[in-house]
């Protein structure tokens, strides 16, 4: 199969849908270029530098018939739209008592790696599974990221495309035909007994580096990649944990009331699957700090493919 | 007044029921509210009627608005069913959001009602996007942003202007300064007394126009919405009125106003007004007004009474809505 | 001893500091009277409603000497302010290397029960939680509000101060004297055999209506109130469910990437406590919803001391 | 110009040396990036010197500055120590943030230098807070926000200037007016080109420079600092102005920007033109001029030795300065 970039295969859907549906439109700081050339000005909007506007105005035209795109680029910049976020587009549909859909698509880059310190280095998307009314996922390849956006193209809700940084230029096979992802069905990436390892987006790659390294010591790691963030794959999860009994969590943010602490909690709080844990599960993410810029400092703030093989070694000796 | 010829006597009796329904509408609200049948928050919008009659009177149903925390007068004005407002007020399923969004949260987007606001500025942006809308579909359609003095000074204020002006959207926004913001004075927050003086900055007309007279709100508004309608781009309108209640209406509610000041802008009641001038041209005679008078407080009764007949929402109503299909 | 109520108590602790301590001013939309009729203009700034400039206002005069209060009100006020919040108050101590600090107090009101709907009735704390380089507190009572604020306001940090919404009238014994209340501290305001429940602010008080209706079922629960959330008091709230085997935690929130999780984490994935749960945690939270107004709504998608009292004989059935 | 008398010759050239201090750390800084040795992003401030320098050059060390992503230039007119700057951009312990800020965050709070900042717009409001904290000091201080054109467009820009001219602080706004926010063109995404005019709309002084004449810059700056001073309250100064290179320093960076228009902007360069006007004024001999540059580049170098033989952090620092004792 033909192979892609993360990011080609992103534009692809893209492109895809804008030619398929004419009331796809985008706006973002600084366009991109092929869109541009393909779509024209009307269609791929360059915009003055203010995201809360253009969060707003993306809401305002998803109302009156339109299904926007809104590219914050990275997630650091939509911190100027949080109003826009939180107490317009995840309430609007709910507060207004359902009477008219907000398709709106927002994109936004997250992650560490680039040495660009603490304002641009950031993972936030718990903060916004904590609101209510959103959708997000966090892709982990070239398939994922098109089936992924094409599904939010197409959903009638605000939905958050989370991007990951790392993986921008990551290659992988993309089908040429139409496809979609739909949301809330995890991926068990690689099948194993004696521990699992829920895993997002790079971390996917790093925990997979890790089970090939545990399997010549005998252990066998099962990897599992939610894909989506909201709605979560809560069952899927579960049932790997019930085959397991152990369960590490691998997140590239902070751990306090993150996404780690939520899969740790969905797990142990369900009868059947605290059952059968056999270990206390386990969270292997980056420090609880702003992301440093000095590669010393930042490599050692990121968990890697090494501490979650050493984290899994851990559950097994319990 | 060349433009006041298009105000036929007809559509200024119109422009005046509308008026006299949000002011009883208001003090039925704040009534029930303070009887415990209304719940939460209630913000009256009496005594600023004027602005949101006047500008909507120069629009078409299919031209779009969005309104403030203080949004029965623009619902009305706006063409939205008594019946369902008062429902939404008493937390009915019947009601506009079906309970679930209550005085602060009234919308319709059938009439092209984008919703009350809870967040000052707030619905700035998102009005921007229905004008952008407008001129996408190109169809002529126009878009109205309602906001406060106090609003005036935000962000999305600035950041909307600049993208309108530079982008030409077909936006008329209208400021209603009513000269506070919540207890505190214009005076003390702004570095201008004239809003409409920030116009200037991005090159598109700011007028100020007595937003107590319906006449010069309608003239002002109508020449907006047809520069806005031809292209030529968005306007900023400053209305100076005043809300004659306190900010809400919540029992003991502080109000540091000065009773003269309330008294004087009284005195200049945007209603009695346009009556009064209907009254010296011809256009309304004293048994007119009468029935005007019944005819508004018995929609108003209908209103309530709907209201109170409808059931609550079930409990298990909360976990609807939050997606939609 | 004398009873002030929450707000009465807060208020105190703000103006004792202000005479205590000349570098101290507040800014808010809308003067607090008492203070303004006591400190005047200067030091009581009534500002325009721009809570992202009046953040900055504070980080900036803070960094310059000073010790501003910025009151964002109610915490939904202070989204239009996240990126001087998460971008800049967070991270500048950190990202210049410690050069100076910033003491800055945050102030907002949280929480439901108003009938205000969805943009006015937020709980947004585990947000804010998730962001490495703030601490918080959100206190339960007159006494604690008043000792929290005080040590939140000679802190030499940014400090969130999230009061709630339905406790302000509440009156509680609050001493004359001057003290201060120490953050990471929980406090057990209950002792118990067989649960433990964690609850926050007004779940507090259920909880101990909750626990007190158990014990005529002979059932003995430990009520633990952490008071600060970022420190956290992992070690107390580990000790209780150690003791008891049992955990439900409350929370006014909706449970997702919340509060709720991070403490279900926190217990479940400590070898020692782990190893003496006899059931598995639960969270007893908000629904996962946008708050709705009409009180039949409102009052189905909070918890309270029934549900909080289902929730533990569910644990004991375990 | 009877200001131009202010600036002694010795003055003219101690700000010569700032540029070009500037310039060389820069194209140093740029090679070194490329070279690998320094990480992440950095934006170049070369062609624009002259506002840095000709604002900083009316301040007094105790007045406080804040800076953007594009701060290396301020900092240096500002009194930054080149060690501790380049020592940062290595990424070393040494380094005025200990390795944990890089380019687009060097501060140094002794010199009133408040950071630089990755998010536009997003100091504004912090140095606004400076001229606050300046105002209450009561001791004649004056704080200075630097920002680019696009920032203008943001919402902060709106809400600082409104506060500022109200509360009459003392405070400069100095747009830097290099006619790009990143790819785009200012033309595209403003309402009107001079960003000055946007002073009016709160009764403040707005001014448009030419910001490669660093005179004209200064003597701007050093009019408006004395308005400061005095308790009238800010000024908005434009400075345009022009970088010569691509938004960031990044290999295969795109630039939109045509050929013609960077050449012509170079042929004004600010400091050929400083030292024309010195030479003509016989303030600056050719002799002069080399003892200049290699001392310049003397102290660059020792910089970049410094950085150099510094320590890395240790992986454990980074969980230090989280949080202040
Ligand atoms: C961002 C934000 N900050 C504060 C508030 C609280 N608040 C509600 S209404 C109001 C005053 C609004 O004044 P103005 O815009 O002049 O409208 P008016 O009430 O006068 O119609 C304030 C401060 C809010 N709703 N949103
Ligand atoms: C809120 C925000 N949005 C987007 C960006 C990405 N970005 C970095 S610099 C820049 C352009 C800034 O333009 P201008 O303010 O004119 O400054 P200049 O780079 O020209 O000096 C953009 C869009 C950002 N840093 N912050
Ligand atoms: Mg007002
Ligand atoms: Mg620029």
């Amino acid at each position: 199969m033909r192979e892609l970039s993360y990011s080609e295969a992103a534009l692809e859907a893209i492109a895809e849908e804008m030619r398929r549906d004419p009331r796809i439109f985008y706006m973002s700081t600084d366009p991109i270029l092929p869109l541009l050339q393909e779509f024209g000005e009307q269609r791929i909007k360059a915009t003055p530098i203010t995201e809360a506007a253009l969060t707003g105005i993306g809401i305002g035209a998803a109302g009156s018939g339109f299904r926007p795109i809104v590219d914050w680029r990275q997630v650091t910049f939509c911190f100027v739209a949080m109003d826009q976020i939180v107490n317009q587009a995840a309430k609007i549909h709910y507060m207004f008592g359902g009477q008219v859909s907000f398709p709106l698509l927002f994109r936004a880059t997250v992650g560490g790696g680039g040495r660009v310190a603490a304002q641009h280095s950031q993972s936030p998307y718990s903060m916004f599974m904590n609101v209510a009314g959103l959708k997000m996922f966090l892709p982990s390849t070239p398939y994922d990221v098109k089936g992924l956006l094409k599904t939010a193209i197409r959903d009638n809700n605000p939905v958050i495309s989370f991007e990951s940084s790392r993986l921008l230029r990551l290659k992988g096979p993309v089908p040429e035909e139409d496809y979609t992802i739909p949301f809330g069905e995890a991926l068990v990436r690689r099948e194993g007994r004696d521990a699992t390892i829920v895993a997002l987006a790079w971390l996917v790659h790093e925990a997979l580096a890790a089970a090939d390294e545990l399997d010549k010591e005998g252990i066998s790691v099962e990897v599992v990649d939610p894909r989506s963030l909201v709605p979560l794959d809560a069952e899927r999860i579960r049932a790997s944990v019930q085959k397991t009994g152990r369960l590490l969590i691998a997140d590239e943010a902070g751990p306090t009331a993150g996404f780690s602490a939520e899969v740790a909690a969905l797990v142990s709080e369900d009868r059947a699957t605290f059952a059968r844990l056999k270990a206390p599960p386990k969270r292997v993410c980056a420090l609880q700090v702003p992301i440093p810029y000095s590669p010393v400092l930042e490599n050692h703030v990121f968990p890697d493919r090494n501490r979650i093989a050493a984290g899994v070694r851990e559950l097994l000796k319990a | 007044m060349p433009l006041s010829l298009n105000l036929s006597p007809d559509k200024q009796r119109e422009m005046l029921r509308q008026m006299l329904t949000i002011r009883r509408f208001e003090e039925r609200a704040s009534a029930d509210y303070l009887a415990g049948k209304i719940y939460g928050v209630v913000h009256c919008y009496i005594g600023e009627e004027a602005v949101a009659v006047g500008v909507c009177s120069a629009l078409e149903k299919s031209d779009r608005i969005i309104s403030t925390h203080r949004g029965h007068g623009h619902s009305i004005a706006k063409g939205a069913d008594l019946k369902r407002m008062m429902a939404e007020l008493y937390g009915r399923r019947t009601g506009y959001c079906k309970g679930k969004g209550g005085s602060m949260h009234i919308a319709d987007f059938g009439i092209g009602m984008l919703g009350a606001n809870g967040i000052v500025a707030g619905g700035i942006a998102i009005v921007t996007g229905a004008g952008l809308a407008a001129q996408m579909e190109g169809k002529g359609g126009v878009a109205v942003a309602f906001f406060g003095d106090g609003a005036s000074n935000a962000g999305p204020f600035h950041e909307c202007l600049n993208i309108a002006a530079s982008w030409k959207l077909p936006m008329l926004y209208v400021c209603e300064n009513n000269l506070y913001a919540a207890q505190t004075a214009a005076a003390a927050t702004h570095a201008l007394s004239d809003i409409a003086s920030r116009a200037a900055a991005y090159g598109i007309p700011g007028l100020v126009v007595d937003g107590n007279d319906i006449v010069a709100v309608y003239q002002a508004a109508s020449r907006a919405v047809d520069r806005a309608r031809s292209g030529a781009g968005p306007s900023l309108i400053e209305c100076k009125t005043y809300r004659w209640r306190a900010h809400t209406e919540r029992r003991n509610q502080p109000d540091p106003r000065e009773k003269e000041e309330i008294e004087a802008w009284k005195k200049r009641d945007p209603i009695l007004a346009l009556e009064r001038r209907l009254k010296e041209e011809g256009g309304l005679d004293e048994g007119e007004r009468s029935t005007m008078e019944r005819e508004v407080l018995a929609a108003l009764e209908e209103a309530v009474a709907f209201a109170e007949r409808s059931p609550f929402p079930l409990p298990e109503e909360a976990g609807e809505d939050v997606f939609s299909a």
